[in-house]
């Protein structure tokens, strides 16, 4: 399944995009499985994602989560409001 | 019990004091942009925020706090985009009986901001060698 | 550091925002007087000093707090005389670079405060039963 | 010896003045002797003198303090600022 995640702030930066589209190989996809290709996608977030969570659809979610390939995924980390 | 949560634009304009009735403390926090981010020269800070969910859990966030705390009201803004040095990015206001209660809620409150509101800042350095920089004039346009 | 006492007379009028440069964080306190005391109805608080104790105290207390807490700024203004039900008594403005000390200055300041500062508060009663009342106008004078 | 002692808020209503003048027996008083003394002077006052201070031209003393007949004395208690 391909996905495309959205990124933010710092992790944009590191990344070098505010989107990354990967490939998940496992049938049915979790954030988890997303975690883990992101890392290897993009080696320079990897120190940040075991800080960061992911948003489905706006909400937050644990990495249990099931992905369907109409979802808006987010990934939320390195954030410093206030 | 009053909540507002406010995304704004640029710098928080000043706010004149936010007073509720029956309240005993009324407590505000404004968060300023420093001149330095670490040590090195700062000219402003680029808020971004994730619409609408940034909204969304900053006013789930307000309103579990107002309620954990029994406050008689929570008010926040919070600034998107650019805001120069010196300039507030961030204001929590927290109307409650008592001080302690107050007190309390508010430190709450920003340490649950810092981990739980999606919310980035990127430094605009004054330098063009800095990892970030502000766009700029086109080169040799201004002294 | 910047440290500022005022004691005056009746109600604290609103001041603007206390910005000092270099500071990340600005807090306000503002202490408003409650509709009720102990359940009863009340229309104002009377403050009394004891000068110049009362301000020598509190200037004592501003500067041990700004230095202990590293702080970059701290300006209290407490009422002395009548306020009314609803206007500001005690307002307490804190600069610090980091928001953390300035909340620990603010809380520790107030506990202090209230047990060292020379001030006292006696509540006037909307009745004249209370123990303690209002100045009042002749019998009849009025409606 | 004669001494006067300032009374405030909460304290002066109690005792229904704002001075109370008091005559000490011993020959050198100290603040302790004074406190034992209000609380004979002024029996309302007396649930209240544990928790309270005394000032000696406006400084606040301990009990072993010395009282001289030219001192300024204030008796600091029942105080809430803020």
């Amino acid at each position: 399944m391909q996905v495309t995640v959205k990124l933010f702030g710092p992790q944009a930066q590191l990344a070098g995009c505010e989107t990354l589209t990967l490939t998940l190989d496992a049938p049915q996809p979790t954030c988890g499985d997303l975690r883990i290709a992101l890392a290897d996608a993009a080696p320079p977030l990897a120190p940040s994602l075991p800080a960061s969570r992911f948003a489905v659809n706006h909400e937050y979610v644990p990495d249990d989560q099931r992905i369907s390939t109409d979802d808006e995924l987010a990934l939320i980390g390195m954030i410093s409001g206030g | 019990m009053q909540v507002d949560v406010e995304l704004h634009p640029g710098p928080l304009p000043p706010a004149p004091p936010w007073h509720i009735d029956t309240a005993g403390a009324a407590i505000r926090f404004e968060g300023v942009v420093r001149p330095t981010e670490q040590g090195q020269p700062l000219v402003a800070l680029d808020y971004q925020q994730y619409p609408p969910m940034t909204e969304r859990e900053l006013r789930r966030l307000a309103e579990q706090i107002a309620q954990q705390h029994g406050l008689l009201g929570l008010r926040v803004a919070h600034s998107h985009g650019r805001v120069p040095v010196g300039k507030v990015s961030f204001r929590l206001d927290v109307a409650s009986k008592h001080r302690a209660e107050g007190l309390a809620a508010m430190d709450a409150f920003i340490n649950r901001l810092k981990r739980e509101v999606p919310l980035w800042k990127l430094p605009v350095y004054a330098t063009a060698s800095a990892p970030t920089s502000a766009p700029t004039h086109p080169e040799g346009a201004t002294p």
